[in-house]
């Protein structure tokens, strides 16, 4: 026995790494949404039944329980409102890389019903972010838009858009937004 | 159907490091209590309902397996619910309905956390870096509540006053500071703007414990009894179109529902004392609204007012809630027992006098997981 | 103890089995749950309640059954629970919630994707965490354990098992025998076939289930019980868990024509005939049992639903659905049907 | 796993132990085995808080046993896993210490022809021990 190891103190805690490898699997619907996107267009579904639209799509409507397909497909633009939104001071956690503040709010996007969580903004002072704020995408270059793999996971926009800043266009009216928070 | 009470309550002394515990000391230091209010040992016990959050914040899959005979379960049920931050007051739920079906008569049931044992926020994360927590996540629905309701800044800081406050009376509450004050939670940073550090639950080690019983079992019983008189637990779809996280619907009906079995017809009137899922200030408000104690864009008033103090006219978490000890499991399950203590006029220091009628409510997903229940002093 | 109130299976239906599954767990689990409620003539909306089965260490993501959620449509909002254990308990949990006679017919569903992940070191993270978990005991190597308990007490040979295995598989028990070990007693056709798959199940009580279904399958008696964990502190050749749940659910009272057994590994069978005390008169897992296909998290309720196939569609009139987890038949579930 | 792209969810654990799991890893740091005693008087090694059979706790204090037992059952792994305790083949066994009435789980480093129920073993000390399940490197013949 080392010196280190032989002492009399109790033992109270034990470590355990748990590290098990799992398989990346896309679902063809994500999977095609990842490819348009690294063409530079934001698609969803269209619901044959009540007629909204889901972006990024799921491959069904949940509220009316239809299956959807490509032939439900519609692109919306890269615009957007931001619907709500928060400053985050991230907590420091073993495989954190984020170390500064920043903004991350919901969006509805122009053309579609569904709001998409976590966007980042950028190009404008924290405390100058708004609810019924218009925003663009601001896209990575071509190279930049890597597979998403098992990234994807069905919600959230993927590699292609780097992040969002105001757009310059006046503020949606509340009206527009306010049914759209999530 | 069969009446169902709660004769036994239990619950550990909530930290941020139960370092002196295993997972099954600490299960079983809520349990033992429960069963010692209950004037019970383990064989007395027909089956065991567990309740905690996700798997990987223990990294213990299904811990139902190796938790089975720590909680005297060779040879009997034991079964593990799992409904995200509601899971306490589903679990409870569940345990109410092995009693109320008629097909047991004394279940234990038990919901818990050892957060310190890996990290949450990663755990939430899947494991990946940018996770944001569910402070994070719910931010942007608090911003879209102050700003739907004009309330003004303060009122989440007074929540977060009034539940540190309120947690001086509890023995076994996590966080104890006893020096706060409005001006110092306003001071306090940011974590996920509009919410302060201050206005954050903490991340608790803990359990609690009810031994649930039949109307033939209970009446037995040396103690009050809490009289389970409705159960209601709700799901809505986490992300579609019109959701309303700010009042999600499954809340509005969860408690539609469970007033309408316990003969509640005016909240605010009928409620003797509140314990609601607040794990982030704001969400006082929030609910006060959402199950039906205020109009919509007046709950803050009833903060404001001081309606729901210690001694107001709807005490709400006197026990200092989630917001004082969050061991995530247990949280919604201590909501339930805090109820249940109150009307049994077991709560001690926190106690409200006369209580007759308590709501206990938990919530979980991303806001679209609900459970309640409504326990009197007397039968239904 | 209250009368029990009459519960039945009405509607049922499984994805087929495969392995390395591209949809989505909540994709996969469409076309079982339309298909179950299909059967039994009802649509979401008229469902009761739900409750689902799913496991987040299969896919390695927090929250499987939020997104599986999105499968039952919940809007308006719905009565749902949700179990982290085999979807047999989810079915138990809502035989529980349809004896309180405000509602008349509840849903269970489970799914189980186990191409994602190494389901073997997986199995290690169910074990206790301080004595168990560290040295990553996989389910092959403790089941080989009980096997061999079998062998060492006389109770059964490698050749039994090889027999079990070519019953379900199809095969020569002779040629299997060839096979080397996987874990010693254990060859490669005692063991699982991990799969992928999706099941449903709809619940109605009394005349609602009559009015569904031509031949409802009656829960007659269901049951669940547990053993101690550690292996070393059990004797692994019997299940008294099996056994105590199979006398509460009754299934002696009758003779059993057809068993659906959750047997993972072929010398499970044999410890299961034993404790539910089933003859050579019983047809034991005709579906192929959990050998043949194990979507975990499913398997069990796949079990029960094909039970209960056996008297909805196959005119039997007594037949059993058994679900198990744990390591070596830790936790048993048994349902026993009847056809009227 | 299915074939295809893979990626490693890391999670780091630190498991307090109480009372008597840290006893008895204490115990196993430095180099002896101690077990729990139920009410009814069985040793149980490894120790439990509570018996098995009914829940209740242990007694007080803890019963040193030896660091040899019998074999009572084993599986022979030709092929270990990556993270099983041996990288060559081995048996796991349920090995009853001598002054124990439960069996242990662990691995024992034989030949195959060696190992058999009722096979005499005794630990083989990890050289740097911890507290920690692993001080066992495994058993290994008499």
């Amino acid at each position: 026995m080392s010196e280190e190891t032989k002492t009399d103190e109790h033992v109270a805690f034990m470590s355990q790494m748990v590290n098990l490898d799992y398989k990346i699997v896309t679902s063809p619907v994500h999977r095609h949404f990842d490819e348009q996107m690294r063409e530079g267009r934001i698609v969803g579904h269209k619901c044959p039944s009540c007629g909204l639209v889901y972006v990024p799509p799921k491959g069904f409507c949940p509220r009316c329980s239809v299956i959807t397909n490509e032939d439900h497909e519609v692109e919306v633009k890269d615009t957007a409102t931001v619907t709500s939104f928060t400053v985050v001071t991230p907590i420091q956690y073993q495989g954190q890389k984020e170390r500064d503040e920043y903004v991350l709010a919901n969006l509805l996007l122009d053309g579609a019903d569904s709001s998409i969580g976590q966007q980042r903004i950028e190009g404008i002072p924290h405390d100058e972010v708004r609810m019924g704020m218009r925003v663009k995408a601001i896209w990575a270059t071509p190279d930049e838009r890597t597979e998403e793999g098992g990234g994807m996971r069905g919600w959230g926009l993927t590699s292609a858009v780097k992040h969002w800043e105001p757009s310059g266009e006046p503020d949606a009216p509340r009206e527009q937004y306010q049914e759209h928070v999530l | 159907m069969q009446r169902t009470a709660v004769i036994g309550c239990g619950q550990t002394h909530h930290k941020k490091v139960r370092d002196d515990l295993s997972m099954a000391g600490l299960l079983r230091e809520a349990a033992v209590r429960a069963l010692e209010d209950a004037e019970m040992d383990w064989s007395d016990i027909d089956a065991v309902v567990i309740g905690k959050a996700p798997d990987p914040f223990e990294g213990v899959m299904m811990p139902e397996v190796y938790l089975a005979d720590a909680l005297g379960c060779a040879g009997k049920p034991i079964m593990r619910v799992h409904t995200a931050g509601s899971v306490g007051g589903s679990t409870a739920v569940v345990a109410t309905h092995l009693v109320s079906s008629g097909v047991r008569e004394r279940v234990l049931t038990i919901g818990f956390e050892k957060q310190s044992e890996g990290d949450t926020t990663w755990g939430l994360g899947g494991g990946r870096s940018g996770s944001v927590g569910a402070g994070g996540y719910f931010a942007p629905h608090m911003r879209a509540y102050i700003d739907r309701a004009n309330a003004p800044d303060y009122i989440g800081p007074a929540v977060a006053v009034k539940d540190r406050l309120n947690a001086l009376k509890n023995p076994y509450a996590h966080l104890k500071l006893p020096d706060i004050t409005i001006e110092q939670v306003l001071d306090s940073p940011y974590v996920w703007e509009p919410v302060r550090r201050l206005e954050s639950c903490p991340t608790s080690d803990g359990a609690a414990a009810m031994v649930l019983a039949s109307e033939k079992v209970a009446d037995a019983s040396s103690k009050p009894v809490a009289w389970v008189h409705g159960t209601a637990i709700r799901s809505e779809l986490g992300q579609f179109p019109g959701r309303d996280p700010v009042s999600p619907q499954g809340g509005k009906d969860c408690a539609a529902d469970v007033y309408a079995q316990a003969g509640i017809t005016n909240p605010i009137e009928d409620v003797d004392v509140l314990e609601c899922y607040v794990p982030f200030s704001w969400y006082e408000p929030m609910w006060l609204e959402n199950l039906g104690f205020a109009g919509v864009g007046e709950g803050w008033k009833l903060v404001e007012n001081g309606t729901t103090n210690f001694g107001g006219k709807l005490p709400t978490n006197v026990s200092g809630g989630v917001l004082s000890s969050n061991p995530i499991g247990a949280s919604g399950m201590l909501r339930f027992l805090e109820a249940a203590l109150q009307v049994r006029g077991l709560a001690g220091e926190h106690q409200v006098d006369g209580a007759k009628t308590a709501v206990g409510h938990a919530y979980g997903g991303a806001a679209q997981f609900f459970a309640m229940w409504v326990v009197r002093d007397e039968k239904p | 103890m209250l009368p029990m109130t009459d519960i039945a299976i009405v509607g049922y239906a499984q994805s087929p089995p495969t392995f390395g599954v591209q949809e989505t767990e909540t994709q996969m689990l469409f076309p079982a749950v339309n298909e179950a409620l299909a059967r039994a003539n009802l649509t979401r909306a008229d469902i009761g309640f739900m409750c689902s089965a799913s496991c987040d260490y299969l896919s390695g993501a927090p929250f499987a059954f939020v997104q599986t959620l999105e499968v039952t449509g919940a809007w308006p909002p719905i009565s749902e629970s949700h179990v982290e254990m085999d979807g047999a308990w989810a079915l138990y949990e809502a035989w529980v919630r349809l004896h309180h006679g405000d509602i008349d017919t509840a849903m269970v569903f489970a799914s189980g994707i186990t191409s994602r992940c190494d389901w073997r070191e997986v199995s290690a993270l169910q074990l206790d965490p301080y004595y168990l978990m560290p040295l990553w005991v996989d389910d092959i190597s403790l089941a080989a354990l009980q096997a061999n308990a079998l062998i060492e007490s006389r109770k059964a040979t490698e050749r039994n098992f090889a027999e079990i295995a070519a019953r379900i598989r199809g095969g020569d028990a002779d040629e299997f025998l060839k096979e080397p070990y996987v874990v010693e007693p254990l060859r490669a056709h005692d063991t699982p076939t991990m799969s992928d798959g999706g099941a449903a199940i709809v619940l109605a009580v009394g005349d609602r289930a009559r009015e569904l279904c031509e031949r409802p399958a009656w829960i007659a008696g269901i049951d669940h019980r547990s053993e101690a964990h550690y292996p070393g502190v059990r004797d692994l050749t019997i299940s008294d868990a099996a056994r105590i749940a199979g006398q509460q659910s009754g299934v002696g009272k009758g003779p059993i024509e057809v068993a659906e057994l959750a047997a993972q590994f072929s010398h499970e069978e044999l410890v299961l005939r034993e404790a539910l005390g089933l003859t050579d008169g019983t047809v034991v897992s005709p579906s192929g049992g959990a050998l043949a296909a194990n979507p975990v998290i499913a398997t069990g309720l796949v079990r029960i639903g094909e039970a209960a196939n056996q008297i909805i569609d196959g005119g039997r009139k007594r037949t059993l659905g058994h679900a198990s987890a744990g390591p070596c038949l830790q936790q048993n579930l048994v349902c026993v049907l009847e056809g009227e | 796993m299915a074939a295809g792209p893979s990626w490693t969810l890391e999670f780091p654990y630190r498991r307090s132990l109480g009372p008597v799991v840290g006893e008895f890893f204490t115990g196993l740091r430095d180099g002896k085995v101690l077990g729990s005693r139920t009410k009814g008087g069985k040793v149980l090694v490894p120790p439990l808080e509570y018996d098995p059979e009914t829940g209740e706790a242990v007694q007080d204090g803890f019963v040193e046993v030896a660091e040899t037992g019998v074999v009572h059952n084993w599986a022979w792994v030709n092929e270990p896993l990556r993270k099983h305790p041996l990288d060559r083949p081995f048996a796991w066994a349920l090995v009853r210490l001598d002054g124990a009435d439960s069996s242990l789980l662990h691995a024992v480093d034989a030949p195959r022809d060696k190992v058999e129920t009722g096979m005499r073993v005794k630990i083989r000390w990890r050289e740097e021990r911890k507290g920690h399940i692993t001080d066992i490197e495994c058993f290994e013949a008499v």
